[in-house]
């Protein structure tokens, strides 16, 4: 009679990041995360400008104060709205671009060229709005 | 213009039986599998209690123990030699599925789990042993999945949804199939050197029944067309506990947990029948019971059904005046008999855990069918000679393990151990012959005018009418109870409804998935296999196992000690095949 | 019980699109769909074509999407499903109909077959001649995914699948789940790697629709979570 | 684009609760990445060219995107609901026997987070149109 313990086996397998595709993995994760910090970020801002303030009371002068005028030293509340203001650019923005990605590969990843063209055009207008934001955060506003 | 394929080895059907035919066959040679319904839909996977092998796993066991069981059970009607094949590679079947991944139940100590099944015993003791492995209550699926999951593995080829029509048979040589694929209506001739037919049952000609509806006894229905016998169809067991009105099998596992039959005074009646094995004695002798119970007038309300108790504190109760330790609670039954549970929750609206569940019994297994020797090759005559090329397994076959009636889980067993022994020999066979001609241009004409003559006949009789008329008559006078007047009556009536299948209304007359003309092309099957049936009852005069006539209720081993060979060739003839007795000389048949 | 039977029709060898045959009923209230199916196919219009074999839920044959839902035919009840006198049947979602009820089923079954779905062990057998040892336990773990009986409710219910008729599915998902957390099995790691492609198990937008229709009530969603997890901390348990 | 066709036509019918909540989490998701292309277009421009921040913010007083607005907070509540209740049950494999309480949950907190937010937005727009 063999005996061997009995009870629950648990085994491991190789560390994932030599699975044949960790990519989908790792997107999968990101969405999750992000999106739960994206909660607390893009709610709070969506909540903050569009009702504490109120879209109709927001103006370019508004956006100076907050911010900080171009050129100029900022104070630690400044930095701290660019720093909030850049987190949910970065985070929203490969979220989003990557939901797009997976909705563009459901619908149109048979098709080789529509997936690569449609996929380039979106990159490529988020690519460049983000470098804009992220310049625009980085030196501030400009004052009228 | 039909296509043309050739192989080795073709196995019809992929039931357990054609799957593990194929498995084995396929090591060797180049394979395939004709089968009219995806692997994984055939009526194996429907198979719910287990698979007897004496393990001894948890309690004493052997498989001579088993042997005398079968063929006790049998009625004396087995060929013994048959039979200790069949429980001594039923432990080596059992151990290789479960090489081959099927999931059983464990014990505590990891080894596959066993219980109690209607008839099982220890020889010594006469009380019932666990010698049924499971896995829960889907063994047949657990069966048929891992089969075919092997078979995916050994990379057989499959043809699915192809149904056969007829086989190419060349003197006393079978050549391949004929069959049609369904989903275009096109003809493709198979060209083999071995051929298995695995159709499976055919207990689609009674209304009350456990069986599927593709199963309509296609393969014995052809090969009595080609003019070959077949054996035992007056054997047909009727399983005790169908679901009441449905048929829907609840397994006998039931009973094997602890379930007991009740009348309508309350009263577990098998304790009178049968004092020591109670409601574990087999199936045909539990059915007689309960029909004597609704004939006296004790079924529930005086209706014609009784109940099956598994309510847990009822069975314990049992437990307790059976002197037997073991005590049970609800979760236990859920997990072991998962499935039969939510079959009565679903289909009569009952909780089998609150309330006892009607039942009546129901058409179940066919222990005759093509006549094989050991090796699953098809015998063409009562004495023995052979049809070369051709090979059968499964319920289609009778080998004859199973006698005048089968102990439960012993189907599976056969499927596994003569199904192999069948791949094995097909192997064999197909390794050392050659292709024997055969006419391409015209093999599959015959198939094509039958399937045409249906498919274009402008006549006034719907095939479903006639099957249910089939069915309801098959019930009433080819049922648990014979008569020779009630027989004689069934003949004339199946010869009539054979008049009336001439005069088919048929509304599709497509091509592609006419499932109109499939299923009219199997009523002729079953029209033909109940005719045969019916005969051989009614030539049967005594009562053995599943066949009891009213008029002959004892059993007469003097003149009835054989095996029943049926032709149809125009008229009905029978001859006799002595049964094989090595070991055990018949004696009364006592619980 | 009066039954009005709307039954979406498709003959490919004459019609172009698919059409709604409408059939007036007698029936039992406790008789199942199939039963009402069958008395259309064999008293009113014999061209209606679907599948079916056991009739009463264990074979997967007759999937279909039923007053809008995925359900086998043969185990939903007349009087539970009725509406107004009325039940609406249509073919499952997403795969080519090939007539009536009756769907293309071989991209299924390809998927099915590609995860693998066979035990892998390729140690010796136990010396003694006899089974492998499992704990009750381990046996236990992965119990639900062998009740599926390949119906594909579950995968025609997911819209992810709709969407992307590459995407793997919940069944074959499950079918791989029933291996990868067998403890005799030794292919997990294959096994995960094809399930980690683009069109694996992070397809799943955990919809729950494959739950909601599995008639063997599988935790489909379930199943597939823990391969996900699997997938993600390389720990099988 | 077959499987965009049936969703299109046949999908949205099914009746499980499932693919509704996919396609609105689907929807909000892509109106809201649309938004906000645009947003962070226009919030850049604050450094780049102030004149055109300052139409940009004007624009968004005007009626038509006043409308916008509200389908932009409902965009953005349901999506981060649904997408907290996705993110979190997809953590735990156990928690998601609680699925159909989880999606009447995020239903009521989008409900009850959302009306209120889009009843102010629409008071503080249509006081500023009257005014
Ligand atoms: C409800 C139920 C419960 C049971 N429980 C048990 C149990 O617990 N233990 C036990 O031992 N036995 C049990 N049995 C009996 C046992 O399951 C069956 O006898 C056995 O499964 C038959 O297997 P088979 O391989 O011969 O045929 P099947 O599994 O019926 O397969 C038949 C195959 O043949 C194919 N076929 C048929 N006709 C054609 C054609 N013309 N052309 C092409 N292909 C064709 C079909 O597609 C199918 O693949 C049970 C039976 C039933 C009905
Ligand atoms: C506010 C908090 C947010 C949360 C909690 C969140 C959460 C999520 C999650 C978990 C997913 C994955 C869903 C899935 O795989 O099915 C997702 C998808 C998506 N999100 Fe978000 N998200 C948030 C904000 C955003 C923002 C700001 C955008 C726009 C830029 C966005 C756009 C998308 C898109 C386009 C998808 C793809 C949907 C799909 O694949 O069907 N989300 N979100
Ligand atoms: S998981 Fe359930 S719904 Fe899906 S194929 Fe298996 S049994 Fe059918
Ligand atoms: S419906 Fe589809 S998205 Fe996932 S949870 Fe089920 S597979
Ligand atoms: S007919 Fe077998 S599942 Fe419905």
């Amino acid at each position: 009679m063999t005996t061997q313990p009995l009870g629950r086996t648990i085994r491991t397998v190789k560390p994932i990041p030599q699975a044949r595709n960790n990519f989908e993995r790792t997107m999968w994760l990101f969405m999750r995360y992000s999106g739960l910090a994206l909660t607390l970020l893009a709610l709070t801002h969506f909540g903050y400008q569009h009702i504490i303030v109120g879209t109709q009371n927001i103006t370019t002068a508004q956006t100076v104060n907050n911010w900080g005028e171009a050129g100029k030293s900022i104070n630690l509340g400044q930095f701290a709205w660019r720093a909030y203001y850049m987190a949910i650019l970065g985070l929203a923005m490969l979220h989003g671009m990557n939901g797009v990605r997976q909705i563009a590969w459901d619908y149109i990843g048979n098709n080789k060229t529509a997936y690569t063209v449609f996929m380039g055009i979106v990159v490529l207008l988020s690519v460049i709005v983000t470098i804009l934001g992220t310049l625009a955060l980085i030196f501030g506003a400009t004052a009228k | 213009m039909a296509h043309y394929h050739q192989f080795d080895a073709l196995v019809v059907g992929a039931g357990g039986a054609g799957l593990m035919a194929a498995l084995y066959a396929s090591k060797s040679v180049k394979t395939a599998v004709i089968s009219k319904l995806y692997p994984t839909r055939s009526h194996t996977g429907a198979a719910q209690g287990g698979i007897s092998a004496a393990l001894g796993n948890i309690e004493q066991d052997k498989w001579e123990w088993h042997a005398y069981d079968t063929i006790k059970g049998g009625d004396f009607l087995c060929d013994q030699d048959a039979v200790d094949i069949l429980c001594k590679d039923a432990i080596d079947a059992v151990i290789d599925l479960e090489h081959m991944g099927l999931p059983f139940d464990r014990t505590p100590d990891g080894k596959i789990s066993q219980r109690r099944f209607g008839g099982h015993t220890n020889n010594e003791t006469k009380q019932a042993v666990q010698r049924a492995c499971h896995a829960a209550d889907r063994t047949g699926h657990m069966i048929l999945q891992t089969l075919y999951q092997n078979c995916i593995k050994n990379d057989v080829k499959f043809f699915d949804e192809f149904q056969m029509i007829d086989i190419i048979m060349d003197g006393n040589k079978c050549n391949g199939i004929v069959a049609v694929e369904l989903s275009t209506g096109e003809t493709h001739v198979f060209h083999s050197k071995a051929t298995m037919l695995a159709t499976g049952g055919f207990g689609k000609m009674w209304k009350i029944t456990s069986n599927a509806h593709s199963l309509t006894g296609d393969g014995p229905a052809i090969l009595l067309r080609r003019n070959l016998p077949l054996e035992d169809m007056e054997f047909y067991q009727f399983h005790p506990t169908g679901v009441y009105r449905m048929g829907i099998l609840l397994s006998e596992a039931a009973r094997g947990e602890g379930a007991v039959f009740i009348n309508g005074k309350g009263e577990r009646f098998m304790e009178h029948y049968m004092p020591t094995l109670k409601d574990l004695a087999p199936r045909d002798i539990c059915s007689r019971c309960i029909y004597q119970e609704v004939q006296s007038g004790r079924g529930i309300d005086g209706k014609d059904f009784v109940y099956l108790d598994f309510r847990p504190e009822h069975i314990n109760k049992w437990f307790e005046a059976d002197g037997n330790p073991k005590r049970i609670d609800a979760h236990y039954l859920e997990t072991r008999l998962p499935d039969i549970i939510e079959f009565a929750r679903v289909y009569l609206g009952v909780d089998p855990i609150t309330d006892p569940v009607p039942i009546q019994p129901t058409a179940h297994y066919a222990m005759g069918g093509i006549p094989t020797n050991n090796n699953a090759q098809v015998l063409a005559d009562e004495s023995g000679n052979l049809v070369e090329g051709l090979y059968s397994a499964g319920e289609a076959a009778c080998v004859s393990v199973h006698g005048a009636n089968r102990l439960g889980t012993n189907s599976l067993v056969d499927l596994v151990v003569f199904g192999k022994r069948g791949g094995i020999a097909m192997a064999e066979y197909a390794k050392n012959a050659s292709f024997h001609p055969i006419n391409k241009e015209t093999v599959h004409q015959y198939s094509e005018d039958s399937l045409n003559a249906i498919r274009n006949s402008k006549g006034t009789e719907r095939p479903a009418a006639i099957r249910k008329e089939l069915q309801v008559m098959m019930d009433e006078k080819v049922g648990v109870y014979r008569t020779g007047a009630g027989l004689r009556q069934a003949l004339e009536i199946i010869t009539d409804l054979q008049a009336r299948f001439k005069n088919l209304k048929i509304d599709d007359r497509g091509m592609k998935w006419n499932t109109d003309v499939s299923e009219a092309w199997e009523l002729g099957c079953l029209l033909d296999l109940a005719e045969v049936t019916a005969a051989a009852a009614l030539w049967r005069e005594e009562s053995r196992g599943g066949h009891y006539r009213e008029d002959f209720p004892n059993r007469d081993d003097k003149k009835f000690l054989n095996h029943s060979i049926v032709w149809k060739n125009g008229k009905i003839e029978i001859k006799m095949k002595p049964v094989r007795i090595t070991r055990h000389q018949p004696v009364e048949r006592k619980y | 019980m009066k039954l009005h039977l709307k039954i979406k029709r498709f003959n490919p060898e004459h019609d172009k699109k698919p059409w709604w045959g409408e059939y007036d009923l007698d029936v039992e209230p406790g008789d199942r769909i199939l039963d009402a199916l069958h008395e259309v196919k064999w008293t009113l219009d014999g061209t209606l074509a679907l599948r079916r074999s056991c009739a009463h839920g264990v074979c997967g044959s007759d999937a279909m999407r039923i007053n809008g839902r995925n359900r086998l035919a043969c185990k939903c009840l007349i009087k539970d499903e009725i509406k107004n006198g009325q039940i609406v049947i249509e073919p499952i979602l997403g795969m080519r109909v090939l007539k009536d009820m009756i769907v293309d089923m071989d991209p299924f079954f390809a998927h099915y077959r590609s995860i693998m779905p066979f035990l892998v062990n390729d140690t010796p057998l136990p010396a003694n001649g006899r089974e492998r040892l499992q704990s009750p336990e381990d046996r236990q773990r992965f119990d639900d995914s062998t009740k599926c009986i390949l119906c594909a409710c579950c995968t025609t219910s997911c819209p992810s699948f709709w969407a992307r008729g590459e995407y793997i599915g919940p069944a074959a998902i499950v079918q791989a789940h029933r291996f990868i957390f067998d403890s005799r099995d030794q292919a997990a790691q294959e096994r995960l790697e094809i399930l980690s492609d683009v069109d694996g198990v992070w397809r799943c937008r955990t919809a729950f629709n494959c739950t909601e229709s599995c008639p063997r009530d599988i935790k489909v969603t379930k199943t597939i979570g823990e391969v996900k997890e699997a997938l993600r901390t390389g720990v099988i348990a | 684009m077959e499987g965009l066709m049936t969703i299109v036509k046949e999908g949205w019918r099914y009746k499980g609760s499932g693919n509704v909540m996919w396609m609105a989490h689907r929807i909000s998701g892509l109106g809201i990445m649309f938004f906000l292309i645009l947003h962070v277009f226009g919030m850049s421009m604050s450094f780049f060219n102030p004149a055109l921040h300052e139409i940009m913010l004007e624009t968004y007083k005007t009626p038509l995107f006043a409308v916008g607005e509200l389908g932009l907070a409902a965009c953005l509540v349901f999506h981060s609901i649904n997408g907290t209740r996705i993110a979190l049950l997809e953590l735990r494999p156990e928690w998601w026997l609680q699925q159909k309480k989880a999606t009447q949950y995020s239903l009521v907190a989008t409900v009850v987070i959302g009306v209120p937010m889009i009843l102010i937005m629409a008071m503080a727009s249509i006081n500023h149109f009257v005014k």
